[in-house]
């Protein structure tokens, strides 16, 4: 490898014993502590956590010995790093071309008003996240909305809005019953 | 600067000539069309550019027409070839660079009546060459933090162009890499790691960011709204402080240091300063400076300079939490204190021999005064008890 | 593992398939996966499983796209001898009929009576469902779903890159092996030397398949003629381009196609590493990927002396956070050494001076793609398919306002007539054609009274679009063209990378002038300005994405200038955005 | 140094030892750290993990008092491995195989034994150092062997054996023929502004200006007759520690101290004194009250450099004009204007009449004329030709442009000579009552004794209170927590502290700089071995021990290793 091997890491587990720790870890120990490997490290981060804190970013600086502001800069560089928590279900918007031309934004009005929020927020009761994606790569069916992870193509404003407000409300008496 | 003179040594000396603005100019392979046209007075207009610093080629304000090139281009990245022509200068190219100062002003404020970088800043430098008093597009300022968080620097963003000339002097020359460029796009700007305040990040506080900042967007607290730059008296000298023997310069206004800083002719450092050189002058006007001779309350008693007796406290100076002088001497003037020395050592000369005399020099005084202590011990008393700090 | 021995694989995969009695192929590409494609699969594979007796003679193969992503799920049914029988739109109960009409359950398997058919995915009561199969036999709704393999669609196409995806299981290597894979590799590695190799591209007249149409000859030619220790390849698979999906096709259904291209390229330049790296939104991609990686590796096609010869090479995944400027060459390079992916000023160029420092090779997915067949067909073959200077086929993803969406592989000059009406299949309900839009946000809009133009590097410029990485969506005259020019133009707003003036304020800008033209409050001259400006960041941003960045804008004022006209003139007329 | 700070970045790899570089010398940091960025080998040995280390390739950790093996083992696998510059050493030096015969017995297994450094690393900094290794990246200069520069500082001559440690990195460069070359050489980084000039005009004990030594009777004369005398006093004087024990023994009576603060610079403090407590005459000459004024029976005001003329000596041999920015405040004046005052008064007090004036002089530049005519090196300089970028040493004559690299072609003695050193270890070590090696040094925003940084309104703001930096283990066995009291006990003396819990420090090793008058670090010091050729004292190393306050917990026994 041309990268610059550097000193010797000292190498120390995260202080809070999170087993989501370890796994990040595991993902360091593959890629040998490589600086080099900060991107890939940050992915698996966002897999693992959901979202990237800032203690998450400080422990990957350190156990790579990439400057901070470094890492803070790669991870707001990239899309798919979000630093809050998702919602409880999330629905991603596709606003790729395919879907544009065929009435992707009108969806995404239709659940920003349901819900009160613009693209890209989260309910405040944590219970759901409107995301829009730059393309989703399934343009033959579009317009695509992914609902917590399943994708659905061909989509029209009103059945998402249905779909959203079922999984949602759901959620919401699952929770209700419990606390009852 | 003769920063890579060294490297000839060993080389053998090749030259390519090329053409630059119908002068023909001789450079060494692997230099750019800006080192080259830098190195023989052309000036080309630059803001991103930074001779000891990589290439960014962000700003777009050094394009350079290229015989056989379609579009202009930039010269700071630009390797010299033998034969090129490059014309820096022409209509064409001062509407294109002109269309780019107007799109910097589009989010640059043009306060340039109330800004302390007035005068200095290099943006508004090429705004007046080119004739922008305001931008032709719908002005919105991106970046607004203002970040007065520490005694060293302010950072006010509004007036960031993103040249990332700090980003790289931080990385490239200190290694501290403190700031970065975080978001991207039009919310791209510089940062700390999480926008903190600096005294969290890694910043040491050298200030070079501040040096190589074009704009007003790094400046010195000192200085802040204490002068314009054209009223400055401006005065290169050597840092007081290590071995290295940093040139800076230091900019006044009515005998008050505003702020140093360091000048591209400095045979040793360049335009680079460590933190001490560059923040650590204002002790010179402490109050706490001896500025009259001064005698220990008991000689004065002795010389009948003062009324009371007294004696030297036994406890350690060290241990005295804060000490103050006027409590254990009392001014004197030149004469008093130099006669006193002179008859002191004269009387121990004679008592004791030349070596019962030691002499201390100081490895922070100039050489004209080390030379003439070191004669006076060995000349004067004729002793060569006579050591510095050299080894402390 | 040597040549002799891969072949052996290849050559028992072979003849197991051909002593199959037929082999039914289940598109599993995310289109289709996603319209249902998973459990029509698993209907498939249990129909088929209780179809028979003790000795299966028919497999599901899940394969990857088959093309027609606007009719999947897509199931291509194949009986021994006959011809093979597209399906489209396939439901769970559909694919029982197909493997009934197809395979039908053998008359010496037990069964019960029932009238109604089996919904279930797992066929809890075997009999029950043997029932319910005879049943679906004699079924006809199947007849509507059946898509002509003689539609023009399928018959105005030339597969190159295509020619194995959806007939071969990707993620099986002998399947891979079977189809005539690494043959290419073993060519080169056996007979042919880096310089002949780098010569037999050239004479192919491939280009590069990213958008620039750099010849990829010549580029590879560049890296081997460096001297240095320290070599790379890298196979560009993060598709940034909204709309478009060739890519990720390719690595869904033909993964080892791209890593023996990819080898063919590192062996012809001097590289023993190289990185694939793929959008983070691709996961199937990423995963097909690395399971064709583990498995060459097993294999002995990658690693240290590959198939026994001294030449030696690993492979690695990296995976794009989400950052449409990493398809340009610079950027993906600080992407792939973990850095924010700015470009960098060129020269240098990557092939001089590339990943950390080194010499490398930056070629997309469909390039490298294009390689192994090259190599076993010969430059002559690849260079009679296609016009003069652009040679070979390029695939498209088509979409938009057609009838037939999906990915096609068209020879280079076909017209975008063709395209449209031919294998699109016109526009669907009483709209017109209005414009293509090639190369995603960086292309152009090109309108009807060019649809006979040629698709060729070229010709597209010439127009003001770009052939792109393949993106093309076609729009009816329901959508107004300054707003379709806004919506590319915000996509360069939020993808600039900040780093250059005219693209991070000049998009700004561009996109600032044409809400106000939208709006309609724009004045006569804001046109004027609007050009001027596009003209500036076109000219003098710092990469491919900034300079590319004004051709929606600049295309549609072009050739749609009365639109922009009327909006200044009399905006109460206009009724903005998709209709 | 015998090469020039600008070389530094081109040096395809850095040897920095005993050195903090990027807190004590910043700038020449930022030199290492372009060449590091182009891909140069940045070898780092110290106790301490010093910033620097940050951006080294190979770090060689060697325990205080232990690196004289590590060095010699380098030059034992250079010999074994065959990377010695064989044609260097026959055409350039001397006494080769009499050194030769010496290292054998320096392997690197002892090294590693002592000093705690693994083998491997010692052999790869022996490769990489002789070498002149890469990492990565093309070098600047032509030729099989890469530029290698060593880089070291008081880390190295603060020791009972200085000046064997600096003969060692002397012969380290000549084995592998790294001197006299551009980017190259040994180099030690001076602290103070003009301790190069101090020494070069002759402030030492044993030469005059120019390096002529007192005992040469011819140059002593010819510098006397430029005087106006005959002779001058031939014999070698005190050095600052020697002197402060001869003043306790009352040889010593009266001592003039032109801007320095002995107080805190001086090791053992108490003894320091003491010994100041019994001058009939203290006259201390400086800018602020320092420690050491309050013990003086006169206080001469002097001008800051920032406001008065003259030249510096830089750490590259580099003489340079400084000039007033301020005014001097109040009577303060430059220090020449002073000391010349005092010679001419004493003159007359001691009834001794000149022919020439001697002492009072209408500017620097006429002193800095008369320099040059005694000091050799400096002969071709006058202000003028200072202008700009200043000139090198060796400048011998008025056409002489300088130099910036010294031994190219030819050693100033003619043949380098290789000079056999045993190692030697430090005069004090740890034992079961004082436990820990205490290292002393600066930290980044402050220098020297504090007395100007610690004015700095920015620099004190981010550190304005000192700190003993230790190692996690050694605070947990007295039961101290981070930035809580702590206090540090040495045979000399105590001071108390706050504790800095870090792994920059090795256990066992302890590290405070010396800039707080609040917990003076020479108040633990020791005075008592020098080093026999330079006189200075062994500030890196000495026996302590730690002490909770709270709890009285002291540091435990050490436990034997091994």
């Amino acid at each position: 490898m041309a990268a610059k091997k550097k000193v010797t890491k000292q190498v120390k587990a995260h202080p809070s014993g999170d087993e989501r720790y370890t796994s990040l870890d595991r993902t360091m120990k593959r890629f040998k502590y490589e600086k080099d490997s900060l991107l890939e490290v940050l992915i698996s981060a966002q897999e693992v956590f959901g979202y990237i804190s800032e203690d998450l970013l400080m422990y990957i600086s350190s156990q790579l010995k990439v400057p901070m502001s470094q890492v803070y800069g790669v991870a707001t560089f990239y899309h798919l790093f979000t630093f809050e928590p998702l919602g409880e279900h999330n629905c991603i918007i596709c606003t790729g071309t395919a879907c544009h031309v065929k009435g992707a934004d009108r969806i995404v009005d239709a659940l920003s008003e349901e819900f009160g929020m613009e693209a890209g927020e989260t309910t405040a009761d944590g219970m759901f996240s409107l995301i829009i994606a730059r393309c989703v790569g399934s343009c033959g069916l579009a317009p695509v909305v992914v609902l917590d992870g399943q994708v659905h193509g061909k989509e029209t404003p009103e059945a998402v809005n249905k779909r959203v407000l079922e999984v949602v409300t759901r959620s919401k008496e699952e929770l209700a019953m419990e606390a009852a | 600067m003769t920063l890579t003179q060294s490297n000839t040594i060993e080389q053998k000396e090749v030259f390519l000539e090329l053409t630059i603005d119908g002068q023909t100019v001789q450079t060494r392979p692997g230099s750019t069309v800006m080192e080259a046209a830098l190195a023989n007075n052309i000036d080309i207009p630059r803001l991103c550019y930074h001779p000891e610093l990589s290439v960014s080629g962000g700003c777009r304000l050094c394009v350079v027409n290229v015989e056989g090139y379609p579009n202009p281009t930039p010269s700071c990245g630009l390797a010299c070839e033998d034969g090129m022509s490059i014309q820096t200068q022409n209509e064409e190219l001062f509407q294109t660079r002109r269309e780019i100062i107007d799109l910097f002003v589009a989010e640059h404020p043009l306060d340039c009546v109330t800004c302390d970088k007035a005068g200095s800043c290099q943006l508004q430098k090429y705004a007046y060459e080119h004739n922008i008093k305001e931008t032709s597009h719908a002005f919105e300022l991106p970046r607004t933090l203002y970040q007065d968080d520490n005694p060293f620097f302010v950072r006010d963003h509004q007036y960031c162009i993103l040249c990332g000339r700090c980003v790289r002097v931080c990385d490239e020359v200190v290694g501290a890499h403190a700031i970065d460029f975080a978001g991207r796009g039009f919310e791209c700007h510089i940062a700390t790691p999480f926008d903190g305040p600096m005294k969290d990040s890694a910043c040491v506080f050298c200030g070079n960011c501040v040096q190589v900042c074009p704009t007003a967007a790094l400046n010195p607290v000192s200085r802040m709204g204490k002068g314009r730059e054209w009223e400055l008296e401006r005065i290169k000298t050597i840092c007081g402080y290590c071995g290295v023997g940093c040139q800076l310069e230091y900019a006044l206004k009515d005998g008050e240091i505003l702020y140093a800083q360091a000048t591209s002719d400095g045979p040793v450092n360049g335009e680079m300063l460590c933190t001490k050189g560059r923040y650590g002058w204002d002790f010179a006007t402490d109050p706490q400076r001896l500025t009259s001779p001064m005698l220990r309350r008991d000689v004065a008693y002795e010389m009948g300079l003062t009324k009371e007796d007294w004696t030297l406290p036994e406890e350690s100076p060290l241990k005295v939490r804060k000490p103050n002088i006027e409590d254990s001497f009392v001014p004197v003037d030149w004469d008093t204190a130099l006669d006193l020395v002179a008859d002191k050592l004269a009387d121990t000369v004679k008592e004791y021999g030349p070596d019962s005399v030691m002499g201390l020099a100081s490895a922070r005084c100039t050489n004209e005064e080390n030379y003439l202590f070191q004669k006076l011990f060995r000349l004067g008393i004729g002793t060569n008890n006579l050591d510095h700090c050299a080894r402390l | 593992m040597n040549f002799e021995a891969l072949e052996v694989v290849g050559t028992k995969e072979r003849d197991r398939q051909a002593k199959l009695q037929g082999r039914i192929f289940c598109c599993t590409s995310t289109a289709c996966m996603s319209a249902g494609a998973g459990q029509v699969h698993t209907m498939l594979d249990q129909a088929v499983a209780v179809s028979q007796s003790d000795e299966f003679e028919t497999e599901v193969v899940k394969t990857g796209c088959m093309g027609l992503c606007s009719h999947g799920p897509v199931v291509r049914a194949e009986e021994k001898d006959k011809a093979a029988a597209l399906y489209g739109n396939v439901n769970p109960e559909l694919a029982q009929q197909i493997v009934s009409r197809h395979f039908p359950v053998e008359e010496a398997l037990e069964e019960i009576d029932s009238d109604e058919p089996d919904q279930s995915v797992t066929p809890h009561d075997i009999p029950h469902f043997r029932a319910s199969l005879r049943k679906a036999q004699a079924k006809t709704e199947l007849d509507k779903n059946i898509i002509s393999l003689e539609d023009p669609f399928f018959t105005k196409q030339v597969r190159v890159v295509l020619s194995d995806t959806g007939r071969i299981d990707p993620d099986r290597l002998e399947d891979y092996l079977a189809h005539g894979g690494y043959q290419g590799l073993a060519k080169v590695l056996e007979t042919m030397t880096p310089e002949e190799v780098c010569t037999e591209i050239l004479e192919s007249g491939l280009r590069g398949r990213g958008g620039a149409g750099f010849p990829s000859g010549i580029k590879w030619n560049f890296v081997r003629q460096e001297e240095a220790e320290q070599k790379f390849v890298i196979v560009n698979g993060d598709e940034g381009d909204p709309g478009a999906y060739m890519d990720r096709t390719i690595m869904e259904a033909d993964p080892h196609r791209v890593l023996e291209g990819m080898m063919i390229c590192a062996y012809a330049v001097g590289a023993d590493y190289g990185y694939l790296y793929i959008r983070g939104e691709y996961p199937m991609a990423i995963e097909r990927i690395r399971n064709a990686i583990r498995a060459a590796r097993r294999h002995g096609v990658l690693g240290n002396k590959v198939l026994g010869t001294d030449f030696s090479f690993k492979a690695d995944v990296r995976i794009g956070a989400g950052a449409f400027v990493c398809g340009e060459e610079t950027a993906l390079i600080h992407s792939v050494e973990g850095k924010r992916g700015m470009p960098r000023i060129r020269p240098p160029y990557p092939s001089k001076s590339g990943l950390w420092s080194a010499p490398t090779v930056i070629n997309n997915v469909e390039t490298m793609a294009n390689v192994p067949s090259i190599i076993q067909n010969g430059a002559t073959w690849y260079a009679d398919i296609g016009t003069e200077k652009s040679k070979g086929t390029k695939v498209f993803a088509l979409t938009g306002h057609l009838r037939n969406t999906g990915l096609i592989e068209v020879p280079m000059g076909i017209t975008l007539r063709e395209i449209v009406y031919d294998i699109g299949g016109g526009i669907p309900g009483d709209k017109e054609f209005k414009a293509a839009q090639t190369g995603g946000p960086s292309g152009g809009c090109i309108p009807a009274e060019y649809l006979d133009t040629p698709v060729d590097y070229e010709s597209l410029t010439e127009l003001g679009s770009i052939m792109g990485s393949g993106g093309l969506v076609i729009i009816d005259d329901s959508t107004t063209m300054p707003d379709f020019a806004k919506f590319f133009m915000d996509f360069c707003v939020d993808e600039s990378c900040g780093k250059c003036l005219p693209c991070r304020v000049g998009t700004v800008q561009i996109s600032k002038l044409l809400d106000k033209l939208i709006s309609g409050e724009g004045q006569p001259e804001d046109l004027d300005k609007l050009d001027e400006l596009c003209q500036m960041v076109q000219t003098t941003s710092l990469c491919g994405l900034g300079q590319s960045a004004p051709n929606p804008v600049l295309s549609t004022l072009k050739y749609f200038r009365e639109e922009y006209d009327t909006l200044v003139q009399s905006p109460e007329t206009v009724e903005a955005g998709v209709k | 140094m015998t090469n020039s700070i600008a070389e530094i970045r081109d040096a395809d790899c850095i040897f920095i030892t005993g050195s903090n570089t990027a807190e004590a010398h910043p700038v020449i940091s930022y030199e290492v750290i372009r060449a590091v960025k182009r891909g140069a080998n940045l070898i780092v040995l110290d106790p301490r993990r010093v910033p620097m280390v940050e951006h080294a390739t190979l770090f060689l950790q060697a325990k205080p008092g232990t690196d004289i093996y590590v060095f010699l083992a380098m030059m034992h696998v250079m010999l074994r491995e065959g990377w010695a510059n064989e044609a260097f050493i026959a055409e350039r030096t001397e006494g080769f195989d009499e050194f030769k015969g010496t290292l054998e017995e320096y392997t690197p297994e002892r090294a590693s034994l002592m000093s705690g450094v693994p083998v491997k690393q010692i052999e790869a900094a022996a490769r990489i150092y002789a070498n002149g290794e890469r990492a990565e990246g093309k070098s600047a200069y032509i030729g099989s062997r890469g530029h290698s520069a060593i880089l070291y500082a008081m880390g190295i001559t603060q020791r009972s054996n200085g000046t064997d440690m600096v003969m060692t990195l002397a012969n380290l460069a000549m084995l592998c023929g790294q001197v006299g070359k551009p980017s190259t050489g040994v180099n030690p980084l001076r602290g103070q502004s003009n301790v190069q000039g101090a020494c070069d005009t002759g402030c030492l004990i044993n030469v005059y200006p120019g390096y002529q030594k007192v005992t040469d009777d011819e140059k002593r004369k010819a510098i006397a007759q430029t005087w106006g005398v005959d002779d001058l006093p031939g014999e070698v004087g005190l050095s600052i520690v020697e002197a402060m024990q001869a003043t306790a023994e009352g040889k010593v009576r009266a001592t003039y101290v032109m801007g320095e603060n002995p107080m805190m610079s001086d090791p053992n403090t108490s003894h320091v004194e003491e010994s100041l407590r019994k001058l009939d005459l203290l006259v201390v000459q400086d800018i602020f009250p320092s420690e050491t004024a309050f013990l003086a029976h006169v206080i001469l005001p002097a001008a800051a450099s920032l406001e008065k003329d003259g030249t510096f000596t830089n750490t590259e041999r580099r003489v340079q004009h400084i000039k007033p920015v301020l005014q001097a405040p109040g009577e303060a004046k430059p220090d020449w204007w002073i000391t010349g005052e005092i010679a001419d008064r004493l003159d007359k007090k001691l009834g001794v009449e000149r022919e020439t004036e001697q002492w009072l002089f209408p500017s620097t530049e006429a002193i800095f004329d008369e320099l040059t005519k005694v000091t050799p090196i400096y002969a071709g300089m006058n202000h003028a030709r200072l202008v700009g970028e200043g000139l090198r040493w060796p400048c011998t004559d008025e056409e002489h442009p300088g130099t910036p690299i010294l031994h190219v072609g030819k050693f100033s003695r003619g043949l380098g000579k290789f000079s056999p050193v045993t190692a030697n270890d430090p005069a004090e070590q740890p034992d079961d009552e004082y436990p820990l090696i205490l290292s002393t040094g600066r930290v980044l925003y402050h220098y020297h004794s504090g007395t100007m940084t610690r004015r700095s309104g920015p620099l004190d703001w981010v550190q304005p209170r000192g700190y003993v930096e230790i190692h996690p283990e050694d605070a947990a066995a007295i039961d101290v927590l981070d930035e809580r009291a702590v206090t540090i006990e040495s045979r000399r003396g105590s001071v108390r502290t706050r504790a800095k819990i870090s792994e920059n420090v090795p256990q066992g090793t302890i590290f405070l700089a010396f800039h707080w008058r609040e917990a003076p670090a020479n108040m633990l010091t020791q005075d008592f071995a020098l080093d026999p050729v330079s006189k200075i004292p062994e500030y890196k190393v000495c026996a302590v021990r730690l002490e909770n306050p709270r709890t009285k917990q002291r540091s435990p026994k050490p436990v034997m290793e091994m």
